[in-house]
């Protein structure tokens, strides 16, 4: 069973290494070949350990080698698959899968194709790392591996200033995040003595609770930049500047939910410690509404799903938050595959329209492209949580859990999260596929996406219809490592009241969105209408000018007093200092070099003035010396 | 009134410091040298003087120690001083300032 | 009636004058020949001062052994005293003439050279050392002083320049003065207790409980004045750099080293009773003068255009480091002294040594003077070996391990922190810090900057001859290796120092 | 000759320069490549040799040298010396290897190996004066590298370079006097052996006074803020060579002066002066890591970064236990490899548009792929991510102070954060963009010379950060005997608390669970 283990960690690494093989040179197919097979040898390999898991009951742990041990502290490259990582080993590597057979197709063109599935196939590999490990360090490399994958594909078209922009947003932003992870690795580590998950959870509950308050929130801190939650959320739609493929893996499927998974792991943590767990809720359920909010008005098609996946982490925040463990994991599962599929759908737009993201631009493609509009059709469904489609299962049952466990302001505000979510998700679609074809005005002639790309996104496809049936299976597994609560509301007619209710709030918003978007006057916005210039689509279309903010009073500020540092306090302070000691004795010598004139007098007057001052000071205190009883009087009535 | 072992000893000490004004002020060499016999000549008072007082012998002949030196110090003050004055044709002190800082 | 004078012979113990003796007499011989047949070669004199220099320092050696047998020995009504610090210090002092004389065979001709009268004058100087050192009767001290100072004005005029005449004009009169002030301040000391001889006045202001502080104190300021003249303490000091400046190098470089460590082992005789019987003031008015000393010394060198100034200033602010050895007053301190100062022999003569072999005839226009650091510019380039040597001693003087003053300079500072100076011992370090700055100068002169002149580096060895090298090669590996002789030194400067009481 | 490895070691490659002089002018690179070589191959030697369950020193020698006065020639490793020795030789064989076209390549390899000697001889000496001496001596090769062969201002950035260390270091000699002083009075007999001087127990006022004394030396060599300003003139003038083996090594020395002398002698003074000292690293991590945000000049970029790594080393060291320490060893090392690479780097672009200037670059990612790989490899060192080298020391040094302060810890955990941001900003600076200036267009990749110091730098780098077990165990055996000589001297009640006593280790980990509550 090992074998399968190291086959599914191992094998997108060989396939990254296999691609920067060809990295200097020219775009080769067998660049992307190898490391799409590979990684289909990796979700081989990780379902057959799912089935395992889930047959027998039985957990993987192996330790490969030592990495870090000095003093008390002890660290192994040690990989555990249990109910929880095989999970997300299993979404991980399917989604990229896709992903990356996808972008065989996608990135057909680009001149960095080889270098692309390098990085592509690095990042699955750093992502297992960080499911896989048994520790915390081990997660934490996974954690930075994944950062700097999401930099180099962010800034992969490394020639638009933008780009790199964002890339070095997303790395710095989730660098102050990984700090307070770090702060949490080394609570964890002063207070339990060891890394380990097992160990270190069994310790957990004989601590003080203000130490585990204290671990709780740093850990979450962390959780917070990887998850993009506020108020480090800004660089996730920023993040869109990178490959679509990138956008459908990373900042949907993958990367971005590695927080809830830390939280979800971190779950004998948070089990001790309710209340930084509301408000982890709390916080998750504003950021479904802060996203969802922004995504209504935003007119960059890729911006929209990644404000919208931002929404649903809040969602999977929100149930783990409430301790809802499995919900939020089962959540994050079935996100994954809708929203993969809702971005390389994106992508196939993107391709058809030459890179065109602005939806009014587009308009009726339903026509040339039927595959992809089929397929973000039902990823929207899907994301709007409609019966019988994913997004049904694992969301309302989020609304179940905040409304069972009494946090009823949570539950309102997913309820309504939700209506919007259904309502955005459907604008784009409207926009996008229906209505008038108002590409024709730019001259722009799409085009559907490559068949094997569409293929390759049809298990998406499937998984987005199906994989709420697994509900209770999934429960069972995971059951076995976290708590098992089934969130039942108690009264029948409560329950029924509530899904229809939801089921009928989203298809009213659907239907408005649908009555709104796809009438004959929608015209590309020139920000002339009303709407436009109301306050509320300003505060949204500039996302209530957190980035303004940001870019104005932090970083504007940070460079400034680096500025000052540099010029006044390093050179003119600390540096002028030393110079200025130095100094004081080369212009003492300057100054006082005139006592060496030259002239004989002068030279003879100093030497009788140098006796002269001896003497002086011989009589005084020859004087002092022998009236030193009297003195010594005098002082004393002085009081000295 | 007696003169006493002070009366030497202020005298000298008198000496010696018209000796050091001279030594200060002047600014011709000859008379620098003049300045500083005086300066030696004025402790030989002194240690005749003392000298007798103890009846120790040493204090006269340190006197005469210093009558030989301040003699052959005359030799070879003369000798640089004629020297100078045959280059310079002066034996003005503010003159010889080449060497200065 | 007066009764006969009868003294024998042993009880005066004549052996004791022989090492005084040997350079008077090779002075004589000197003269002597050149009364026979004048116009000889400088090479003849040369050779023959040597010889007299080695007898001496054999001489020496042979007092050395039975003073590590005997202890001290006294000699010619009790005038002569040889104890460990004369046996040390005249070695130093034969020692270092012996690393001079040689450097008068240079490739271009001095004038001064070609007369005996020079190597006369300058045995005549080594014996007045030799007396100064060897003696606590303060008339004797002074006798030998103006013997070996009386010729010294002669020899720095017979360099025979503008500058030389001035110099040795300014350095008599300054000498004249100091003159009067030592003997003025012998006399305070005379009368007050009745003796000339330093172990005498100790025992009888001891005895008097230091009744007289007040008149004490005169005294010992005007003999620390004379002392400081010699020792060029600020602001005693002036006439140093003139002096150096004006002599020829070599000479200037002797300068530095020779007569100062006859006056401090006479101030160290004088001023180590005085500072053990507590006399406060001595120890306030020494430590500033060792503070000042060295420091304002070292702020000097640090703006001179000229080397050979530049060094004139350094050897001050050297000695004013080496007076806090007589501030600090320990056996370990007073051997400090005498290790610092044979090291340094080798260091500041080899120094000047190397200023002497880059000595022209006459100045070049881009120079303003004849050791300008503009001269050393880009040495590297033309004359690497020289160069390598040159910034060798300078490290040395700047104290850089493991050059040879590095273990000198280390051992006073312990022997400050020892003595519970601790300030002193941290002024002392920033003081080297403060000369690295001048000595690096020149480094960065030779190693780093472009050549003004390109001529195949001749100008630094104008002046070469085979016995000048090997006396900038004796002072190179003294300087280097000195490390390997450093506990024997030690060891040996030690129990000379210790057996003598000091 | 394994009983003397250390002295060859230490006097081989200056016997060598010395032959050097010898060597004509076109064969001395040959010369220089085979003499480091063989260096670096005793070095290798003696790691083999070294028996890393031992936690004290080996191949000690001992010469007499001034027995009288308590000197001696002393030299042997542990595991805290070991590698730095390793790398030492090292960057001087891949130094010389790579070096580029330079005038008066004799002087500058004559000057390369006699520096080598002297690095050699401080990590190696166990006698103070001994150290002290090399500690000096060290000066000089780079006083005449920097000034020989640097910018337009050489002479101030060098002569600055020595006097601020010359300075420093006399203060320190002070303090060895002084404590050979007290061994002295203690025991009758004079020693500079440090293994003596570990034996002695201060009282805490004097052992603050004295640590005062030997931190003004090592501080000024860190070099610590505010003793910093030397730094960025020297390695803004230094030709690369000299910036490469100045940041990693010399700058080293002063770390490992910590731990050698520091912590050993003065526990309880460590302890005293643990928060100032943090807070200074601190300064030092945020503030010169904001003032490298705010410099133009690339290998002033670099030069500031060392100074902000060099904040956690310090932490690092000062959190006075065993994994701390280690850490900053640790770090110390992957600081050396590192920012070595880097100035390499620098050097790489330097030689090829003779500018440094950011701005002059930008877009070079195009033309210089294999350049911007190994830049970027770097570059993510340096921020530190995992499984690259630097990661391992920065996180076992954050780590460690943790237990002595969380909120100082939190301060310059900041670490990560703002040495990402002037890394990257750097980096996107030189790399990212289009190609504007017309000189960069046409630019070579790195070539063959080049690859061969900066490919070794990169296996090294990703080598020990997936596999630091072979340096961080040998390192950990030895700390472990100085962190319990430490518990074990310690007199005051704080420095006993404050250092673990790794004596009774299961005990330990459970009392520090039970001091948690």
């Amino acid at each position: 069973m090992e074998l399968f283990l190291y086959t599914a960690l191992f094998s997108p690494l060989v396939g990254s290494l296999f691609a920067a093989l060809f990295g200097a040179s020219p775009k080769t197919k067998i660049a992307g070949i190898v490391p799409s097979a590979l990684l289909g040898v990796s979700f081989l390999s990780s379902l057959v350990l799912l089935v395992l898991v889930m047959g027998t009951g039985l957990t993987l742990h192996v330790e490969m080698m030592t990495w870090m041990a000095t003093g008390d502290l002890y660290i192994p490259f040690g990989f555990v698959v249990d109910q929880v990582s095989v999970t997300m080993m299993i979404v991980v590597t399917l989604v990229s899968t896709v992903v990356h057979v996808y972008a065989i197709g996608y990135m057909d063109h680009d001149k960095g194709f080889n270098r692309f599935f390098s990085y592509l196939s690095a990042f699955v590999f750093s992502m297992m790392i960080l499911v896989m490990s048994d520790n915390f360090a081990g997660l934490f490399i996974g954690w930075e591996g994944v950062g700097l994958c999401s930099w180099l594909l962010i800034g992969f078209w490394y020639h638009k200033e933008s780009a790199s922009w964002a890339a070095n947003e997303a790395f710095i932003m989730n660098r102050i995040a990984d700090l307070g992870m770090l702060i949490g690795i080394f609570l964890v580590y002063w207070n339990t003595g060891t890394l380990q998950y097992k160990e270190a959870f069994a310790v957990m509950p004989s601590l003080d609770n203000a130490i585990l308050t204290w671990m709780g929130i740093f850990l979450f801190i962390g959780a917070m930049g990887k998850s993009a939650q506020f108020p480090l959320h800004t660089w996730l739609a920023d993040a869109m500047e990178g490959p679509t493929p990138v956008s459908a893996l990373i900042h949907a499927a993958t990367m971005v939910t590695a927080g809830v998974y830390l939280v979800v792991r971190a779950n004998p943590l948070y089990n001790l410690i309710p209340h930084v767990g509301l408000f982890i809720a709390s916080l998750g359920a504003f950021v479904a509404l802060f996203a969802a909010s922004m995504a209504l008005v935003n007119r960059d098609m890729k911006r929209v799903i990644a404000y919208s996946t931002l929404s649903q982490l809040g969602y999977m925040f929100a149930a783990a938050g409430l301790g809802a463990y499995w919900v939020a994991l089962f959540h994050l599962m079935a996100h994954a595959f809708f929203k993969a599929l809702l971005f390389l759908g994106a992508g196939n737009v993107m391709h058809a329209m030459h890179d065109e993201l602005d939806p009014f631009k587009m308009g009726g493609l339903s026509k040339v492209m039927k595959g992809t509009f089929l397929m973000m059709t039902i990823a929207s469904v899907a994301l709007a949580g409609i019966f019988p489609l994913a997004g049904f299962f694992s969301k309302d049952l989020i609304l179940e859990v905040a409304f069972v466990e009494h946090h009823y302001i949570i539950y309102s505000v997913l309820l309504f999260t939700a209506a919007l979510t259904a309502f955005y998700s459907f604008r784009l679609v409207a926009l996008i596929f229906h209505g008038e074809e108002r590409y024709k005005l730019f001259g722009i002639h799409p085009h559907e996406a490559y068949k094997f790309m569409l293929v390759a996104m049809s298990p998406l496809l499937l998984l987005a219809i199906i994989a709420g049936a697994f509900k209770m299976s999934y429960f069972e597994m995971v059951s076995k490592l976290l708590p098992a609560t089934e969130y039942h509301v108690h009264s029948a007619a409560t329950y029924w009241i509530m899904t229809i209710g939801t089921q009928l709030l989203v298809i009213l918003a659907i239907a408005y969105a649908y009555k709104k978007y796809t009438s004959r006057d929608i015209a590309v916005p020139d920000g002339t209408s009303k709407m436009e210039n109301s306050f509320a689509y300003k505060l949204l279309i500039n996302q209530y000018y957190i980035p303004y903010f940001y870019q104005e009073y932090i970083v504007k500020a940070y460079r400034e007093l680096s500025e000052v540092f540099w010029t006044k306090i390093d050179q003119k302070v600390v540096d002028a200092t030393v110079d200025g000691i130095a100094n004081v004795f080369y212009q003492t010598g300057e100054r006082t070099r005139v006592m060496q004139s030259g002239n004989l007098s002068t030279m003879l007057k100093w030497m009788v003035a140098g006796t002269v001052a001896l003497l002086s000071l011989a009589v005084v205190f020859g004087l002092a010396a022998r009236y030193s009883g009297e003195i010594r009087v005098f002082l004393s009535g002085l009081g000295v | 009134m007696e003169i006493g072992l002070n009366h030497y000893l202020v005298l000298s000490t008198i000496l010696f410091a018209i000796g050091l004004v001279g030594v200060m002020r002047r600014k011709n060499l000859l008379m620098l040298f003049f300045a500083t016999e005086i300066l030696l000549n004025s402790v030989n008072i002194s240690f005749a003087a003392i000298s007798h007082y103890y009846g120790d012998l040493t204090g006269q002949m340190f006197a005469f120690f210093v009558i030989a030196i301040a003699a052959s110090e005359v030799a070879v003050g003369l000798g640089l001083l004629i020297v100078w004055h045959k280059k310079h044709n002066n034996i003005d002190l503010d003159n010889m300032s080449t060497m200065r800082g | 009636m007066l009764s006969s004078v009868n003294v024998s012979i042993e009880s005066l113990n004549l052996m004791t004058l022989v090492p005084m003796l040997i350079p008077i007499i090779g002075a004589l011989l000197i003269l002597v020949i050149d009364l026979f047949k004048s116009e000889q070669d400088r090479s003849l004199y040369v050779m023959l001062s040597l010889l007299v220099l080695g007898v001496d320092f054999a001489s020496l050696m042979d007092s050395a052994g039975v003073f590590s047998k005997n202890g001290t020995v006294t000699g010619v009504f009790d005038v002569m005293l040889i104890d460990g610090l004369a046996i040390l210090s005249q070695f130093i002092i034969v020692g270092a003439s012996m690393l001079f004389i040689p450097l008068a065979l240079t490739h271009k001709r001095f004038h001064e050279f070609s007369y005996p009268e020079f190597f006369a004058l300058f045995l005549f100087m080594i014996g007045g050392f030799q007396f100064m050192v060897a003696t606590d009767n303060l008339i004797l001290v002074f006798v030998g002083l103006e013997t070996a100072s009386l010729a010294l004005y002669t020899l720095i005029a017979m360099h025979n320049r503008d500058k030389s005449f001035e110099a040795a004009v300014k350095y008599f009169t300054m000498g004249a003065l100091a003159a009067g002030f030592f003997s003025f301040g012998s006399m305070i000391f005379y009368a007050l207790t009745g003796s000339v001889e330093i172990s005498q006045i100790a025992t009888v202001l001891s005895a008097n409980n230091y009744a007289d502080i007040g008149f004490v104190l005169i005294g010992v300021v005007f003999l620390l004045a004379s002392f400081g003249f010699k020792l060029s303490m600020v602001p005693f000091h002036t006439w140093t750099p003139d002096v150096y400046e004006g002599s020829s190098a070599a000479l200037a470089g002797y300068m530095s080293i020779v007569p100062k460590i006859a006056a401090f082992v006479v101030a160290m005789r004088f001023f180590e009773f005085l500072i053990h019987s507590g006399v406060v003031w001595l120890e306030v008015i020494l430590y500033m003068g060792v503070v000042v000393t060295m420091t304002m010394a070292n702020i000097w060198a640090l703006v001179q255009t000229d080397v050979k100034r530049m060094l004139a200033y350094s050897s001050i602010s050297h000695a004013g480091f080496v007076m806090a050895a007589i501030l600090i007053g320990t056996t370990q301190s007073n051997s400090a002294l005498f290790l610092y100062w044979i090291l340094f022999s080798f260091t500041n003569l080899g120094s000047f040594s190397m200023l002497w072999i880059s000595r022209q005839k006459n100045l070049p226009v881009h120079q303003q003077s004849d050791h300008s650091y503009n001269k050393f510019a880009g040495m590297i380039k033309t004359a690497p070996v020289a160069a390598t040597i040159m910034a060798l001693f300078m490290l040395s003087l700047a104290g850089l391990p493991p050059f040879g003053l590095f273990w000198g300079k280390m051992y006073m500072i312990s022997s400050a922190v020892t003595g519970g100076y601790t300030v002193l011992a941290l002024i002392m370090a920033l003081n080297s810090a403060i000369a690295g700055y001048y000595y690096l100068k020149l480094i960065v002169y030779m190693f780093m900057r472009d050549p003004i002149v390109e001529d195949g580096g001749h100008i630094y060895s104008a002046n070469a001859t085979l016995p000048l090298k090997t006396i900038i090669g004796i002072a190179a590996i003294g300087t280097i290796f000195a490390f390997l002789a450093i506990n024997k030194l030690l060891e040996f400067v030690t129990a000379f120092v210790y057996n003598s009481g000091y | 000759m394994l009983d003397h490895i250390l002295s060859i070691l230490i006097f081989f490659p200056a016997l060598a320069a010395m032959l050097g002089f010898v060597v004509h002018k076109d064969s001395m690179r040959s010369y220089g490549v085979a003499v480091a070589t063989i260096e670096f191959a005793l070095s290798l030697w003696l790691w083999f040799a070294f028996d890393s369950t031992i936690s004290g020193m080996q191949f000690m020698e001992q010469i007499a040298l001034v027995p009288t006065f308590g000197i001696n020639y002393i030299v042997g490793v542990d595991g805290i010396s070991l590698f730095i020795i390793i790398l030492a030789s090292f960057f001087t064989m891949i130094g010389i290897a790579s070096l580029g076209e330079t005038k008066d390549v004799k002087n500058m390899i004559i000057t390369l190996l006699f520096l080598q000697m002297t690095m050699a001889g401080v990590f190696a000496a166990l006698d103070a004066i001994v150290f002290y001496l090399f500690w000096e001596l060290s000066l000089v090769p780079m006083l005449y590298i920097i000034g020989a062969w640097g910018g337009p201002l050489r002479i101030y950035a060098s002569v600055k370079f020595f006097l601020y260390t010359f300075a420093g270091s006399l203060v320190m000699l002070v303090g060895m006097l002084f404590m050979a002083y007290f061994y002295f009075q203690a025991t009758g007999q004079w020693s500079f052996a440090i293994l003596d001087w570990y034996r002695l127990i201060l009282p805490e006022s004097f052992q603050l006074w004295l640590f005062v004394a030997f931190f003004l030396g090592f501080a000024i060599k860190v070099p610590m803020f505010p003793f910093h300003t030397w730094l960025p003139y020297a390695h803004g003038q230094a030709p690369t060579i000299g910036s490469v083996i100045l940041a990693a090594i010399l700058l080293k020395m002063g770390t490992y002066a910590f731990i050698r002398f520091s912590l050993p002698l003065f526990p309880d003074a460590s302890v005293y002066f643990m928060y100032p000292i943090a807070v200074l690293a601190i300064i030092m991590i945020i503030y010169t890591a904001m003032v490298a945000y705010a410099q133009k000049d690339i290998k002033q970029v670099v030069a500031y970064s060392s100074v902000s790594h060099m904040g956690v080393i310090i932490l690092g060291t000062f959190a006075l236990n065993v994994e701390g320490i280690s850490g900053s060893i640790f770090l110390m090392i992957a600081h050396g490899v590192v920012s070595g690479a880097l100035f390499f780097l620098v050097g790489v672009i330097y030689d090829r548009r003779h500018t440094k200037y950011m701005s002059e670059f930008g877009g070079l990612a195009h033309v210089m792929p294999r350049y911007a790989t190994i830049f970027g490899l770097m570059m993510m060192a340096s921020v530190g991510l995992p499984l690259t080298i630097n990661f391992v020391g920065e996180f076992l040094s954050l780590l460690g102070f943790y237990k002595q302060s969380h909120v100082l810890t939190l301060l310059a955990g900041t670490a990560i954060i703002v040495g990402a941001i002037y890394m990257l900003s750097a980096y996107k600076k030189m790399f990212f963009g289009v190609i504007t200036k017309d000189e960069n267009r046409n630019l070579p990749d790195v070539n063959k010379r080049e690859l061969l110091a900066l490919i070794p730098l990169a296996i090294i780098t990703v080598w020990l950060g997936i596999y630091p077990k072979p340096v961080l165990g040998t390192i950990d055996t030895s700390v472990e005997a100085v962190v319990s000589l430490m518990h074990e001297k310690a007199i005051s009640k704080e420095a006993k608390s404050r250092i673990p006593n790794i004596a009774n280790e299961t005990d330990m980990t459970k009392n520090s669970v039970e001091e948690a509550h």
